[in-house]
């Protein structure tokens, strides 16, 4: 039993208390606790004071370094932002005919205690090693975020609910049989089942098998990656989940996904025929999710939906990128850390808009700039940030996938990159100039005149900010424009490492 | 071995078939059974393990998920599923073409095996069949079950290959693929209570069919008329 | 290079803090306007360290996540920093004394991105590194959208920013892929690597043309140009100025840093930048020459110098391939000068015309006329502009097209059928903008700022701003300097010439500069005594000649008595003529309804022209894409049995594809 | 600068009213009319030289300063015309280009000048001499371009001199050609008939007189002398195009044939006033753009030879 266990159950006792503690306060406090402790947890992980004892189950090797620490600052800000997102709330909802247990009256409850296992969850598919082991996690993570999902608990949030829970199930257990194919291809000595387990005899591994396998594992956790076609949950799922779950959703849980595919790439990586399959069906997945989001995301009616389309974008960006090879590894894997700490910041944004204008449709909304300062200058950051307009981290990323994408000859897939990255551009840039210029709104998504007390308006016709709505997505599209300007020592070797690992080269 | 196969095959061959979602209850049930039990005449000997492992996958799969899925049934006040997709006859019809495509695409993958092995190609055929029937059907329920199809067809292939982790892992699977279905049933009763129907086909109020509105590549605009401003 | 880095950084600075400051409106415009001076004094010692005293200034180099980016500073950044550096100062003062933020939102913002867009083109001039440059070029187009949104509450603001984002964002994915493309050869990001490239076959074409989609949005290239009118028009005036005088100036700079990034200039280039040129000057002046919007008139003008600098800069191209290097040289040199000149009197123009707005409160050519009277400095800013920039001597415009002409009659007398069609190009082309040019603005001019005012209530005096007249006569100064004094420009610029064909393997003939410059001295002889001698005489004949019974009159109008102002001729009539020739071009539009019977109720009557590249070219183009793209939206349908039906058949897609075959 | 450009500035300052007298004189002599005197100009302008200007009250400084300019864009335009067949006063690489867009600024104050006044119908002419002169501008340089292609050089004066006789002897279509479209030029340069009537009275069919109406006494006199002065210099140019000075040595010589010269152009352009009636407004821009297109077939003619 190696202390790593202690970063999975710490979480999941929390949670237990959480559900069974009837304050709202005290969840508050026990969500920051936890989120707290989670983060230090990391810190000792990455400065490597904590690893594995056997390398048979858990690693926390430069990828899981990367993906965790993500993760673990994610949920840290998001939890903050839960803090003033979640009203407190009286009645819960009516008790359910078989399971009648007194927490689940509790929206909050659930909510937050849910929040605790989907870290857990999440935390346990990043630092497990071994194949099995990962898709309990990620099959975790399914089942611990449907009740998020569902907070809000209308006809809307349900069905996306049902939709993410069976396309996920489904796609998950394809990636299961995947899993079965590659323990079949690997010879009977191995020792562990895990990636480097199964590096040490690369030789003899066999080819076709660990095809099957790739398939299987690409096409299954591609669903909850999101790769287009399989994508078809995520838009339901990200806008109607709360907030500071959406952010967490698509800044951290598809990158758990993507970790998962990483791990069987990291196996093929080291034959050639099936490294070659890998990176086609990756670089055909990238371009094809480029492809949709950009469609999807020009003329979107929801700005929620539109947030989510561009995760399946930027998803495909990484996906092209490891498909390239080379620096783009490196490339891709920066991408994740910026695009994690953007888009989170954007959904969070999105959040105020929401709870200030009760609409999701982008075309009720316009002169952001002139009712909510500070949300819409972040959000029209948060815009070029994602877009990947210099100086923003994003930028860098995307212009050494391209280059990479050139070196290699590949003019054609270069070319379709930058026009499906335009594409986005343009729908994106509609979307938020319409929400941000403009006249200052009058008329609410019903057409009456916008009560601006229910939006408790200052005297100088802005609506009330609250501190913590906006500390967060400040301090993260700061790290991402940092990161643009200057990658710090340490991650630029964590990531180097990282792509050493999925045979890449050094940024 | 494959006198089992076959047994789960012809049950998928009768959940394709059935309209009666009782009896797909019972089917699957029997599925379970069947599951639970393949891992002892499978070959593998009669460690303590194993037989813990067939043990829990009977109780879940064939008594705990079955029973709250019919409890869920009964609250629905549904009997049968009324028109899929594709008609019931047909389906067996697929059904029996899905069970060729399995055979063959299991006899190619392993073609340079000694053997191809039986419970491989009931494996592929569960999980085509639960794939079908997720597809073709539209009762939420009947959905669910077939997730439970393809999740045997996933474990019945793992098993024919042999490929088997360690008890913890084994059993967190199964732990995974009870908590799933449990979560189902939960939102059935949900689904139920909301929509007082379990119809998924009347689940499209979230499309991206609505477009926003106004010309978003609004290049005509007549620039004379209206005055900028300085 | 510190001086260059520490003007970038003090306009920077300076920026941000008016946006700190920006409850307090004079703090904020003095800290704004005052950095943008601050900032060009610092960076004029380097320049003219660069282009005169021929110094190398050596470059300064940090770290970028990717790769290592070094600033510095060769005598075509030099040159190409001037026009930023005059207009950022000059713009900055008028907008110093004349923004007038919406009342929700403090100018902090505003200045904020104007010292944005000044530090991103001068850190894009000096920037010697890929990554560095496209950043610099990012930020640009950035801060630039921005400031056009200004006034966001106006749609059709909101629309020309929108336009021009797109635009440029569309023509910088080929600025990404060419850059892409020369990395990917030279292996490095610094420039200096791309001059030792080792292309691909062929793909150097492939880098032109793409330098010439990317930067051609940006200098208005036919048909590129459909975002530039909008824009230019609604942004404010002095903005209008810096994006026409320096940002667009700005595609040039990058178009020539290509062309030195490739060793052998290809002829049909140069053919294409001829023709594509002569096409955007003309095509610019027919629809220029109809639009009723002030400043949209001046949009298209620059638009068609766009066109005569692409002309000079492709007849360098085709020179340098016959080994005619005093041609080339010409040829640059014009383009060169022409840079700068256009740069000042596009300037002094947008500005005018921004101070013609506060009086009046309109753009519309139709309800001016006769402001001249009441605004005597900025009619003459005007005058002096609209003369410069329609190449007129005494003028310095007419010097550097005088260089192009030069290069053509040159070319004319290879007496080879290829040089006389490049000469036929450049006379009759230039002969014809030329010409074209001076109707457009002599009607502009003369329908805005004399005759009387054709409505009475435009013109409110109150609202005039005489302390813009500061930076109109500022760069009237310049303008009349620029041509008297044109001479002494011509030997740095002809530095510049050199420094862009060396990676060519070229140098010219220092003879060559002395060939130029005589006839250029000889021109602005001419116009010194022109000048001089105008001034002298009107000085005498209105002191002693025009003394006597003077008996002023109305009009001359046909014995019609009591003609009002309304009888004056309308910019649309001015211009009906030329409409009738170019109508194949430009169809007008006519709105209104016939007059009927004998006493007719009251009618109206309009007519407009749209840009038929717009209305012909990009809206059927784009409606077909947008229909294309709604035809997927149904993929997303919300049923989930189909989703799960996408996730069956990509695996079996996949399996069948990879595996089983 | 020799001595017979000295002498030729001073003649062509001198006697350049001669022409419009001329003119008119052959246009009597066609209507078989007395006609006024060859003089007439000059008594003209020296009668409006006495008198007081009177401005219109909507005018602007620019109306006042406009004559002036005018004028002085025509002499300093003179001082680049080869003087009889020799060199100019000031001659160097490209100076036709200058003395093109020299006229060019005149024809911009007046233009401008014209809409100062706020009349109904001054902007009625300015618009029409804009569009005429700038689609006039590339036929002559279209013109041009074969003799700079023929002869090699770039300034006036040697190109003039370098055109020798046999050249046009060879090619004689080229000459005609040439001949035609810069003869049109001059015609629409100096509104003569048939582009513009100089004497109508009807202000709606006016093109240069219209732009005009408003200016009296001094300034009209200046105008006047003005465009008598650009009519010489179009007509100085066609006689140099035509007549090759090197085989002339004898200063006198040079001057009388000049002067013949001279002389059968303003009779040229007094026949053609007189035998044709001004084309309609709505053909002028054809008529122009096809001279142009004459000016283009010699080229091509041109280029074809070699």
């Amino acid at each position: 039993m190696s202390t790593l266990w202690l970063i999975i159950l710490f979480p999941i006792l929390t949670g237990i208390t959480t559900l069974f503690t009837k304050s709202h306060k005290i969840r508050k406090i026990l969500l920051l606790i936890c989120s707290v402790v989670h983060m230090a947890l990391t810190v000792f992980i990455c400065q490597g004071s904590i690893t594995p004892a056997t390398e048979s189950w858990f690693t926390t090797d430069a990828l899981t370094k990367i993906f965790l620490s993500i993760t673990s600052l994610l949920y840290f800000g998001a939890s903050l932002y839960a803090l003033t997102y979640l009203k407190p709330d009286e009645d819960g909802d009516q008790p359910s005919a078989l399971l009648d247990l007194s927490f689940l009256r509790n929206k909050n409850a659930v909510f937050m205690g849910c929040m605790h296992f989907f870290l857990a969850a999440m935390t346990l598919s990043i630092v497990s090693a071994h194949f099995g082991l990962q898709w309990i996690g990620v099959e975790a993570t399914t089942l611990a975020s449907t009740p998020l999902i569902y907070h809000h608990r209308n006809k809307k949030s349900l069905e996306a609910a049902w939709k993410y829970l069976i396309i996920c199930s489904v796609g998950i257990a394809l990636a299961l049989m995947g899993i079965f194919f590659l323990a079949m291809a690997v010879p009977a000595q191995v020792e562990f089942f895990t990636p480097r387990g199964l590096s040490k005899f690369a030789g003899y591994l066999r080819t076709d098998w660990l095809q099957v396998a790739f398939i299987f594992v690409l096409v299954g956790y591609g669903t909850k990656v999101g790769f287009a076609p399989m994508h078809t949950w995520l838009p339901d799922a990200h806008s109607e989940a709360p907030s500071p779950a959406s952010a967490l959703l698509s800044g951290a849980l598809l990158n758990c996904a993507l970790l998962a595919i990483l791990r069987v790439y990291q196996v093929c990586a080291e034959i050639p025929a099936v490294q070659t399959l890998a990176s086609e069906l990756f670089v055909l997945f990238g371009l094809v999710s480029m492809a949709i989001s950009g469609i999807f995301i020009m003329h979107q009616a929801d700005y929620k939906r539109m947030l989510a389309y561009s995760s399946v974008e930027h998803m495909g960006v990484m996906a092209f990128g490891f498909g390239l090879g080379k620096v783009a590894v490196a490339a891709a894997l920066f991408h994740a850390i910026c695009h994690s700490l953007i888009k989170s910041s954007l959904f969070m944004l999105a959040g105020n808009i929401l709870s200030a204008y009760q609409t999701k449709k982008v075309e009720k909304i316009h002169g952001l700039l002139r009712t909510m300062p500070v949300t819409s200058v972040l959000w029209l950051a948060g815009f070029l940030a994602i877009t990947g307009t210099p100086p923003f981290g994003t930028f860098m990323t995307e212009f050494s996938i391209l280059k990479t994408a050139v070196e290699s000859r590949n003019y054609l897939f270069g070319a379709l990159y930058l026009l499906f990255l335009v594409l986005v551009f343009v729908g994106m840039l509609t979307i938020f100039s319409t929400m941000a210029l403009g006249k200052k709104m009058t008329v609410n998504s019903e057409g009456q005149p916008i009560d601006y007390k229910e939006l408790n308006l200052r005297k100088d016709g802005t609506i009330y900010e609250h501190p913590l709505q906006y500390i967060t997505p400040i301090i993260f599209l700061a790290a991402a424009l940092y990161l643009g300007c200057n990658i710090p020592e340490p991650i630029l070797q964590t990531i180097n490492e990282a792509s050493a690992i999925l045979g890449g080269k050094a940024l | 071995m494959n006198s089992i196969a076959t047994l789960l095959a012809l049950s998928c061959l009768f959940l394709l078939g059935s309209s009666r979602l009782m009896l797909a209850i019972n089917m699957i049930a029997f599925q379970g059974f069947l599951i639970g039990i393949l891992p002892l005449v499978s070959g593998h000997g009669f460690s303590f393990e194993v037989i813990i492992l067939a043990a829990t996958g009977i109780i879940m799969k064939s008594i705990a998920l079955p029973q709250m899925l019919k409890k869920a049934l009964e609250k629905s006040g549904t009997k049968r599923e009324v028109e899929p997709y594709i008609s019931f006859g047909a389906s067996i019809l697929s059904g029996i073409i899905l069970l060729f495509i399995s055979g063959w695409i299991a006899s190619r993958l392993t073609q340079d095996e000694t053997i191809v092995s039986s419970s491989l190609i009931a494996g592929f055929f569960l999980l085509f069949t639960g794939l079908f029937t997720i597809i073709t059907r539209k009762k939420a329920l009947t959905q669910a079950l077939g997730f439970l199809v393809l999740e045997n067809g996933v474990y019945t292939a793992g098993l024919s290959l042999g490929s088997e982790f360690s008890f913890m892992v084994e059993l967190g699977i199964l732990l995974d693929v009870f908590v799933g279905i449990f979560l189902m049933g939960i939102m059935l009763f949900h689904i139920d209570k909301e929509f007082d129907h379990i119809d998924t086909d009347r689940f499209d109020a979230l499309s991206d069919l609505e477009l926003l509105n106004g010309n978003i590549l609004n290049l005509d605009q007549d620039t004379d008329e209206e005055e900028g401003a300085e | 290079m510190d001086f260059f880095l520490s003007a970038i950084v003090a306009i920077f600075v300076g920026g941000i803090i008016a946006l700190l400051t920006g409850k307090w409106r004079g703090v904020s415009n003095f800290f704004g306007a005052f950095s943008c001076f601050l900032g060009t004094i610092f960076a004029l010692k380097p320049i003219y360290e660069v282009l005169i005293e021929n110094k190398t200034l050596e470059a300064i180099t940090f770290a970028l996540p990717i790769c290592s980016a070094s600033v510095s500073l060769d005598k075509i950044s030099a040159f190409f920093a001037l026009p930023i550096l005059i207009l950022g100062f000059v713009s900055a003062y008028f907008a110093a004394v004349t923004v007038n933020p919406r009342n929700e939102q403090h100018p902090g913002a505003y200045w904020f991105f104007y010292n944005l867009l000044i530090a991103g083109m001068l850190s894009l001039v000096a920037s010697s590194n890929a990554v560095l440059f496209i950043m610099a070029w990012e930020i640009m187009s950035v801060a630039a959208y921005f400031l056009i949104a200004h006034r966001d509450e106006i749609n059709t603001a909101r629309n020309a920013a929108w336009q021009f984002l797109v635009a440029s964002h569309i023509g910088t994915t080929g600025i990404f892929f060419l850059f892409a493309i020369l990395i990917s050869a030279a292996g490095g990001y610094q420039f200096e690597s791309f001059y030792s490239a080792a292309l691909p076959e062929g793909s150097a074409a492939v880098i032109f043309f793409l330098a010439l989609f990317g930067f051609g949005v940006k200098v208005g290239f036919f048909p590129l140009h459909i975002w530039m009118p909008d824009s230019y028009t609604f942004a404010d005036s002095h903005v209008s100025a810096v994006l026409s005088g320096a940002m667009s100036k700005m595609g040039f700079y990058g178009l020539i840093r290509v062309l030195t990034f490739l060793p052998v200039h290809a002829e049909t280039w140069g053919w294409v930048l001829l023709f594509g040129g002569l096409i955007t000057g003309v095509y610019a002046l027919i629809i220029g020459l109809v639009k009723l919007d002030l400043k949209k008139v001046i949009s298209y003008s620059s638009m068609e110098n766009a066109g005569i600098i692409l002309m000079a800069i492709g007849t360098g191209i085709l020179a340098n391939h016959w080994n005619q290097s005093l041609i080339a040289f010409a040829a640059f040199s014009g383009a060169l000068l022409h840079i700068f000149n256009h740069a000042l009197s596009k300037g002094l123009l947008f500005l005018c015309a921004g101070s013609v707005y506060f009086a009046t409160g309109t753009r519309r050519q139709e309800q001016m006329g006769g402001i001249g009277k009441a605004m005597p400095v900025t009619a003459t800013a005007f005058g002096i502009g609209a003369a410069a920039i329609s190449g007129l001597p005494p003028f310095n415009n007419f010097v550097s097209e005088f260089l192009i002409f030069m290069s053509g009659l040159k070319a004319a007398s290879l007496s080879t059928p290829k040089s006389l069609l490049l000469a036929s190009a450049i006379l009759l082309g230039l002969g014809l903008i030329g010409g074209l040019a001076a109707a457009m603005f002599a009607r502009s001019f003369g329908l805005v700022f004399l005759g009387s005012p054709r409505t009475n209530k435009r013109l409110n005096t109150k609202n005039i701003k005489t302390d813009v007249n500061f930076a109109l006569i500022i760069l009237s100064v310049a303008i009349v300097a620029a041509s008297i004094c044109a001479p002494l420009l011509i030997s740095p610029f002809a530095g510049v010439v050199s420094e862009i064909v060396k990676p060519l393997g070229i140098t010219y003939d220092p003879a060559h500069l002395a060939t130029i410059s005589a006839p250029v001295k000889t021109i602005s002889q001419f116009s010194l005594a022109i000048i001089l001698i105008t001034l002298i005489v009107v000085f005498i004949k209105s002191k002693y000649l025009d003394k006597g019974q003077r008996t002023d009159a109305p009009t001359w109008d046909c014995g019609f008595l009591k003609g009002t102002a309304r009888i004056q001729y309308t910019s649309s009539s001015f211009s009906e003529p030329a409409n009738e020739v170019f109508t194949s071009v430009n169809r007008l539009h006519i709105r209104g309804e016939k007059i009927k019977d004998l006493f007719p109720a009251k009618s109206s009557f309009h007519t407009e022209t749209v840009d038929s590249a717009e209305k012909h070219l990009f809206i059927p183009t784009f409606s077909i894409i947008n229909k294309f793209l709604i035809m997927f939206r149904g993929f997303q349908h919300g049923k989930l049995h189909l989703y799960i039906f996408y996730i069956a058949v990509t695996l079996l897609a996949l399996l069948i594809w990879k595996v089983v075959y | 600068m020799n001595a017979s450009s000295i002498i030729f500035i001073f003649v062509s300052l001198l006697a350049g009213p001669i022409l419009p007298g001329l003119i008119n004189k052959t246009k009597a002599l066609f209507g078989g009319r007395q006609g006024p005197r060859v003089l007439q100009l000059y008594y003209d302008i020296f009668k409006l030289a006495r008198k007081t200007p009177t401005y219109s009250e909507t005018a602007s400084a620019l109306t006042r300063i406009a004559p002036v300019v005018i004028a002085l864009s025509s002499i300093t335009a003179l001082t680049l015309v080869p003087s009889f067949f020799n060199d100019s006063v000031i001659h160097f690489t490209g100076d036709i280009i200058l003395m093109a867009y020299l006229l060019g600024l005149g024809r911009f104050f007046m233009v401008t000048a014209a809409l100062d006044r706020g009349s109904a119908f001054e902007g009625m002419g300015a618009s029409r001499e804009v569009l005429y002169s700038a689609l006039a501008e590339p036929s002559f340089f279209a013109g041009l371009l074969i003799m700079i292609y023929e002869t090699n050089s770039l300034e006036l004066s040697e190109i003039f001199s370098k055109l020798s006789l046999n050249f046009w002897q060879e090619n004689p279509a080229i000459l005609f050609l040439i001949l035609c479209s810069w003869f049109v030029i001059l015609l629409v340069e100096n509104a003569r008939i048939p582009i513009d009537d100089p004497n109508t009275h009807l202000e709606l069919t006016m093109i240069h007189e219209v732009m005009i109406l408003d200016y009296s006494a001094k300034d009209l006199a200046l105008i006047e002398y003005a465009s008598a002065l650009k009519l010489w210099i179009y007509s100085a140019l066609i006689v140099g195009m035509l007549i090759n000075g090197e085989i002339i040595t004898n200063m006198a010589l040079q001057i009388a044939i000049f002067t013949l010269g001279m002389a059968i152009v303003a009779f040229v352009i007094g026949t053609i006033e007189s035998i044709t009636a001004r084309i309609k407004l709505v053909f002028i821009p054809k008529f122009i753009v096809g001279s142009g297109a004459l000016a283009i077939i010699a080229l091509i003619l041109k280029v074809a030879g070699n």
